[in-house]
Order: structure tokens, then C-alpha cells, then sequence
């Protein structure tokens, strides 16, 4: 059981064109596996359906990013033509003065889109790891993201059928892992990215460090090591 | 003539008094956001972020900004004792299940019936939904904070919303620049004006007709 | 905001006849709200839905109990009489010849059974307390546990529609609490508890120990102050 | 005349040949629970608990019992470098979400189509069904552990079962004290005889025709 990759390209190299990717982070720079990004960019695969909360943010609008950084995010993907299809809750600038490239390739039709609440896409990405295929909610009733979908009634309030989202890979940051796979993270880090290793086919994990096994306190570990396949130190 | 408009922070003010103490909060951008400051001594808030944190404080302060310190805006902020951190699916289920007692948004309509616009413009095609729908139904109490009209004037209070709706039926208060107007059975009641305002100035400036409390009264802080 | 109660007895005095009741631990006195449930049988309301892994299992048979000790579990509250319906996985002895008073009182008709499975268990109550009304399971299907309950095929596999639980209290055992009611559990005792206290009207968590703010580090705390309402020391 | 039944401690050493190194594995009460101390060396698994842990070790030495630390048999387990606790709505969707490889079951019946009931006997009129419905859908493959029939000699290896089900078509593997047999398409494949059992006279303890393997050997540990 060799979990511990050397390197970041070899991490990622057997991701396959029409992939479906689950990539962390809320929108800024934490929680988001910068490197694992870059690789894939330069790995090339194409037509990937990207699951994410934002479509480029931090890379367009420095959100959540420290001065003087130089912030990665899904939108170096989207810039490089790599994606068909992009599953978020957060997808344009909030400045439309401040495009980022995929508001450009979805107004030229180059681009798909699937618009889902905050909420809503971390439900559907933990119900892809837990065994549930759909759960009902009442985010987005009566609004057009709940268009063409099953509604019904529960206790006189209206709810939405939604299906669980599950993908071919997920790249996570995390601050520390072990051998095993355990993870922790810091702060606000958590994010998408612990939920996403629980519902993809293989979870390839970026991390500050590796530690041996018990350097990390079993409180501190926020995902166990059943849900990381692959783990990359930065 | 009218008085002035309320400035953005005297708008949080008014909006601050309303959280009470124990009371979870969740504070969207802009306006909302400004309220955190202005909360009246000897109550603890609690105050939540879909970035995943619970009980976080004031800004960060300059130079010791980390980036695994986010609220929902993207600001940076201070660790504090008592802090704690989740995942996106426990951040939304605190949300959904009812833990948060008061979210303050911002919003482009609001209708009588209490229904909210407020994250996408039409005539852009395509807009950023993020917690704003999950707050919106989620939250036990909603209220809006923003300018009573658009920057053109057009009264942002509207029978019935003309833009795509966040959710319907949700908002209980909202507190603008030149009032503070509560969503009833009934429809709108108007409660309070900023000084200098008439009631039939405020109806002006509002699509719907609204209900005159009676004790109408100037906005206190 | 005051969450801190002095007294068990003064903790639990509100807890009204027919209440819903979910009462944390797995099945041993570990995460077990020993000291409440005492508090709950002195304070005698009746009638009562206990909703629990089991309906008494470490004070019949000892399950997870160290030597020499008197367990206490919800066995104390259906002995008592206390209680008229239980949801429960696990509700009988394993062995036949040790029963449980639940396991007479269902035989005699005196007490009406929920049979559920754990994770169903788990999942509706963490359902509950997230805004979920019901979702879609495969546990259970093509079995009695799903005898009259709708269910519906995705992708070719049968799957159960199961829906939220919630409660009017919870009685829920942790290790340390801050006074804003931030909690840490120690080992295996988080079990049902710490998805409990996410689902009920008012959630009542026993601690061995109440520390300051700050006392329990970010990375400790399994149960964020917002889901607990008060707080009594052992 | 055929041979002796294998003990339980051999039941569980065969079964423990299954686990690969790397697996996540759920083992049941009784014989299943035996298995860990059978590992081939070299092999790193990972136990999973419902109670709400991963990566337990050896049970906890005399007089080092702690009712914090336990499987979810109830038995005492070790503190160990690289654990983790989880509550249980975690617990299960690791088990329902495919997470767990392997679990190691006990059952009172198992049909030739790989149904599996093992919660409940009718006579009693009730039953536990503890975790066992979730392990029997959620895992990725579910290998029974029994005496190949009952105490009064009864097959619990049947053409239909009589009990009530856990989970209809999830049995993989059958290891019993006489036997190693497969649920395959085709129905019921013995791979495997105890030694001095003849596969005549294991099909005379089972209810179902069992089809022979073309490699059909002596267990071996």
C-alpha cells in the first residue's frame, strides 16, 4: 500500500480526457491544490467536466489571496481550454467588469454550464460518498435552478430531488497527511475538498507536509485514510 | 422635501439591533457585513461563514493575513479561542437545518410577499447563485439590508420580482436608507423612517403599497 | 447566553409526557449521558419516543462496560416505564436468554418498536438536523425493514425512501465543553451523539469536564457551539 | 467417513488469506471478528468499527479497558498511531459509499443466489439489525464466516432462505468448517474442501446443487 507520490505531474498523469475532475477550495487560495492544478494543466487532458465551487477566482479577482501571490485556481484549467462542462455555485466574477475566461467561453457557447447553490453542490458531494443517490432539499424551490426538476411536498413546504454527484478523480489540498492517508487541515481549508475525497474514484491530495503515522493526533485528523488514494507534498 | 439617505453604515447600525444575545449570525457582502461592528455591548454573537467557521471575529489584522482564513467574502480573519472549523457539507447543514438563527443580505428586489432577488442580473445571462439560496431558506430569520432604490432610482421594493428569485417568501425585515419596512400576513408594514422622511415619501420610492404602522416612529440606533 | 445548568435534575425539568427523546451512545457507557438519563427517570416524564442505537444494552448484559461497573443506559427509562415507543437497530439482547425489559414489554404489547437500520439511524437523524425531509438509501431494500415504504430504482438498484427524524430533546454524553458549548469527545464516543445534538428542539450534552474559551483547541472540536443548548458537568 | 469440521480459529485463517494489502475491513461478531490475528505477514490492513473508528489494532491489554475505546462488538480496543474517530452518520457513509473492500460476516442463512440473512430468527419475533443491513449493501465484498449448518444440523447454506433477509444478493464468499464456496452467476462453486471431506459429502450438508470447480482443491492456509 504505497500511497506517497514524489511527484506532482506523475500524480495526475492517468487522468483521461472527458474526465469528470473535483477540484477544492472555496475561491481563494486556501484549500486549493495549486500544484496539482498546474500539473494538470501541463498533463493537457481535455473536455474534462470540472466540479467546483467557483470557475476561477482567485486567479481573476485575487479573492481570498494574499498580496503579492500569484493565485491558482480551476480558472488556469478553464483558460487553457481544457474543460467542457463546469458543475458550481460561484462560476463568474461578482464584477462583470472583471471577466474571467469562462463567462467569455460561455457566452461564445464554448462552454457548459450546470448552476448549483453552495449548499446544494456540497449535499450532492457528500451524498456521491455516502451511498445516497438523491436527497430532497428546499434550496432553490420555486426558483429557476429547480427548473425541469422533481419537486414535492413534505409537511405543506416544497423540496427539490437532487442527485448525488460523484467523479473520476478530485484534486484536494490539505495541510498534513501520513502515510496511511489520514488528513488534517487549517482553518477554513476545509472546505469542498474533504468532502469531495469521500465521493470521487481516486482522490490525489496536495499537502504541506508529511508527517509518520501518530504525528498527527487522531483529534486533528479531519479525513481518515480510507478516502485518500494518492498524497503529493508540496 | 426628504432628509437624507442613510449612509451604508448607519444601515448596519439599525440592522445590528436586531441580534440578539446567543443569537448565530450569518452576514452576506456589502452592507450585511459591515454589521458586526455595531452590535450593542454585553451580547455575544456567534458568527458563521459558508467558508466553514464558526464564532469568528473582527479582520485580520494588516500582515498577518492567512489565506486558510476566509469568511464568505474572501476577507481574511482573526483566529479566535473558541473557533471551530467544518466542511462545506456541515457549513450548508448547519444552514438548512435551521442553526442560524439571523442572516442579513443584501439584495437587487424583494417583493411584498417577502420573496428576494439578489444574486443575478438579467441582462448578464448568467449570475453567482453561491449560499445565498441555502441562506435565503435556511436561515430563521432573513433580513435584507441595502438602498431602498437602484442607482437609477427604480424602487428595489416591487410587487413582484422581475428578476430570477433567490427564494420565495423568505424575507422578514428589511432596513434600507430611508426606512425600516417588516413583511406581514398583510403585506408590508413601514415601522420606521429615517429622519426627515414622510411616510408618503417612502411610498414614493416603493412599488407596493404599504401598511403605516401605528406606532410608526423615527429609526433609533 | 447562558448554557451552563448546575444540576441534572434542573437540566432536564422541562422535558414534557409524550416527548421525543434522542439519547446518544453506541451501545456500552462510552458517550453514554449516564447522569441525565438518572435525572430523566427521577423527573418521570411519560410516555415517552426514545430514539437510540439500542433500547438497553449495557445495563442488561455489560456491551462496552468495564468491569465493575454499574451501567446506566436507556434500559433505566423503559424499566421504569417512561416510554412507549422506541427507534432503535438495536433494541433486544443478543442473547435470548438475558432479555431486556424492552423485549417484555414489546412481547406484552406495552411498548411499540421502530426497527431501523444503524446507518438508516444515523443518516435520518443527521438528515434532520442538515434540512434534508427524506433521501433515497440502499440499505434495507428487498428486505422487511422497507415492507410499505416507497422506493424507487436509480441506475438499475433498488433504493428505500427514508425519511428525517428529529426530537424534542436530546440527552447526549461529550468529554470536555467550552461555556460556549463547543465540544471534544474522546475516542469512540461521538457515535450517534454528535449527530444528535444537529437534530433535536433542545440538546442537553453532559461533559466530564467544562473548560474556558480557548481550552479546547479549533482542530478538538467535533460539535461546533451552535448545536448545543446546555451544558452539565459530571 | 468424512473429516473433521476446522475450528473457528481456521475459519477465520482462511478468510484472513482474502484481505489484500491496503483494504479497509469491516469484520462482524464471532468467527468474523477472529480474523485479524490471522493476516499474512507484509500486508497493511486498515479495521473499520461502526462505533466510529479507523485503523484499530489489537484489543486493549487487562486492566487498560477504556469504554471510550470500542469496536463494534463492544470489545475493548488499543490506543494506535494513525487512528481516527468519527461519529455515526460518518461511520456508515464510509460503509454505504463504497469505502469499505472487505466485510467479514456471520450468517444463519445464505441462499444460492448470495442472500444473506443473518439478524434475525423468526421464532424469537424480533431482532437486531444493528449495522449489518448497511455492511451487506455498502461493501465492496461481503464474505460469510459460519459452521457450514446449524446446531441441530440443519444446511445453513439453502436454495431459498427462510429467515428474514439482510440484504438480498450481496455474498461473495462462503467459508465454513468444511468448505470454501463461491456465489457466482451460475449459482454455488466449491473451491475448496476441508481436509477428508469429499465434495459428496459436503453437498449432502447443503441444500443447493453445488457446482464443482475445475481446480477444486484442499483448503489451505
Amino acid at each position: 500500500m504505497e500511497k506517497i507520490y514524489t511527484s506532482f505531474n506523475e500524480s495526475v498523469s492517468d487522468i483521461f480526457d472527458g474526465a469528470a475532475i473535483m477540484v477544492s477550495g472555496f475561491g481563494g487560495t486556501g484549500g486549493t491544490a495549486q500544484n496539482l492544478i498546474l500539473a494538470l494543466r501541463d498533463q493537457g487532458a481535455k473536455n474534462l467536466t470540472i466540479i467546483s465551487n467557483t470557475a476561477g477566482l482567485a486567479s481573476i479577482m485575487g479573492f481570498g489571496t494574499l498580496a503579492g501571490e500569484t493565485p491558482v485556481d480551476v480558472g488556469v484549467l478553464i483558460d487553457n481550454g481544457q474543460v467542457g462542462k463546469v458543475i458550481a455555485s460561484f462560476p463568474v466574477s461578482p464584477s462583470p467588469s472583471k471577466k474571467n475566461s469562462f463567462e467569455t467561453y460561455y457566452q461564445e457557447g464554448k462552454i457548459e454550464l450546470e448552476l448549483v447553490p453552495q449548499g446544494t453542490l456540497a449535499e450532492r458531494i457528500r451524498a456521491g460518498g455516502s451511498g445516497i443517490p438523491a436527497f430532497y432539499t428546499p434550496t432553490g424551490a420555486g426558483t429557476q435552478v429547480s427548473e425541469g426538476k422533481e419537486t414535492r411536498d413534505f409537511e405543506g413546504r416544497s423540496y427539490v430531488l437532487e442527485t448525488a454527484l460523484k467523479s473520476d478523480f478530485a484534486l484536494v489540498k490539505a495541510h498534513k497527511s501520513d502515510p496511511l492517508g489520514n488528513l488534517s487541515y487549517k482553518g477554513t481549508s476545509q472546505n469542498f475538498g474533504a468532502v469531495m475525497v469521500r465521493s470521487t474514484g481516486i482522490s490525489i491530495v496536495e499537502v504541506d507536509e508529511i508527517v509518520d503515522i501518530g504525528e498527527i493526533d487522531s483529534t486533528e485528523i479531519a479525513t481518515p485514510a480510507l478516502f485518500v488514494d494518492r498524497i503529493v507534498k508540496a | 422635501m426628504a432628509g437624507d439617505r442613510l449612509p451604508r453604515e448607519v444601515i448596519a447600525m439599525r440592522v445590528a439591533r436586531e441580534l440578539q444575545d446567543g443569537d448565530v449570525v450569518n452576514l452576506g457582502i456589502g452592507i450585511p457585513s459591515l454589521c458586526s461592528q455595531y452590535v450593542p455591548e454585553g451580547r455575544t454573537i456567534l458568527y458563521h461563514s459558508e467558508s466553514g467557521v464558526l464564532n469568528y471575529g473582527p479582520m485580520a489584522d494588516e500582515g498577518e493575513e492567512d489565506d486558510d482564513l476566509i469568511n464568505a467574502s474572501g476577507q481574511f480573519i482573526k483566529q479566535m479561542p473558541g473557533m471551530s472549523f467544518f466542511h462545506s457539507a456541515d457549513a450548508f447543514g448547519m444552514i438548512r437545518g435551521g442553526h442560524i438563527d439571523v442572516t442579513v443580505l443584501g439584495a437587487l428586489q424583494v417583493s411584498e410577499k417577502g420573496d428576494l432577488s439578489n444574486w443575478m442580473i438579467p441582462s448578464r445571462g448568467i449570475g453567482n447563485v453561491g449560499g445565498a439560496m441555502d441562506l435565503a431558506v435556511g436561515a430563521r430569520r432573513v433580513i435584507v439590508a441595502m438602498e431602498h432604490t437602484g442607482r437609477n432610482g427604480d424602487p428595489k421594493i416591487v410587487s413582484r420580482c422581475t428578476f430570477p428569485l433567490t427564494s420565495p417568501e423568505c424575507v422578514s425585515l428589511i432596513v434600507t436608507d430611508i426606512a425600516v419596512i417588516s413583511v406581514e400576513q398583510d403585506g408590508l408594514v413601514l415601522r420606521e423612517t429615517a429622519p426627515g422622511w414622510e411616510p408618503r415619501e417612502i411610498q414614493n420610492e416603493t412599488e407596493p403599497e404599504l401598511i403605516l404602522a401605528d406606532d410608526i416612529k423615527e429609526i433609533a440606533l
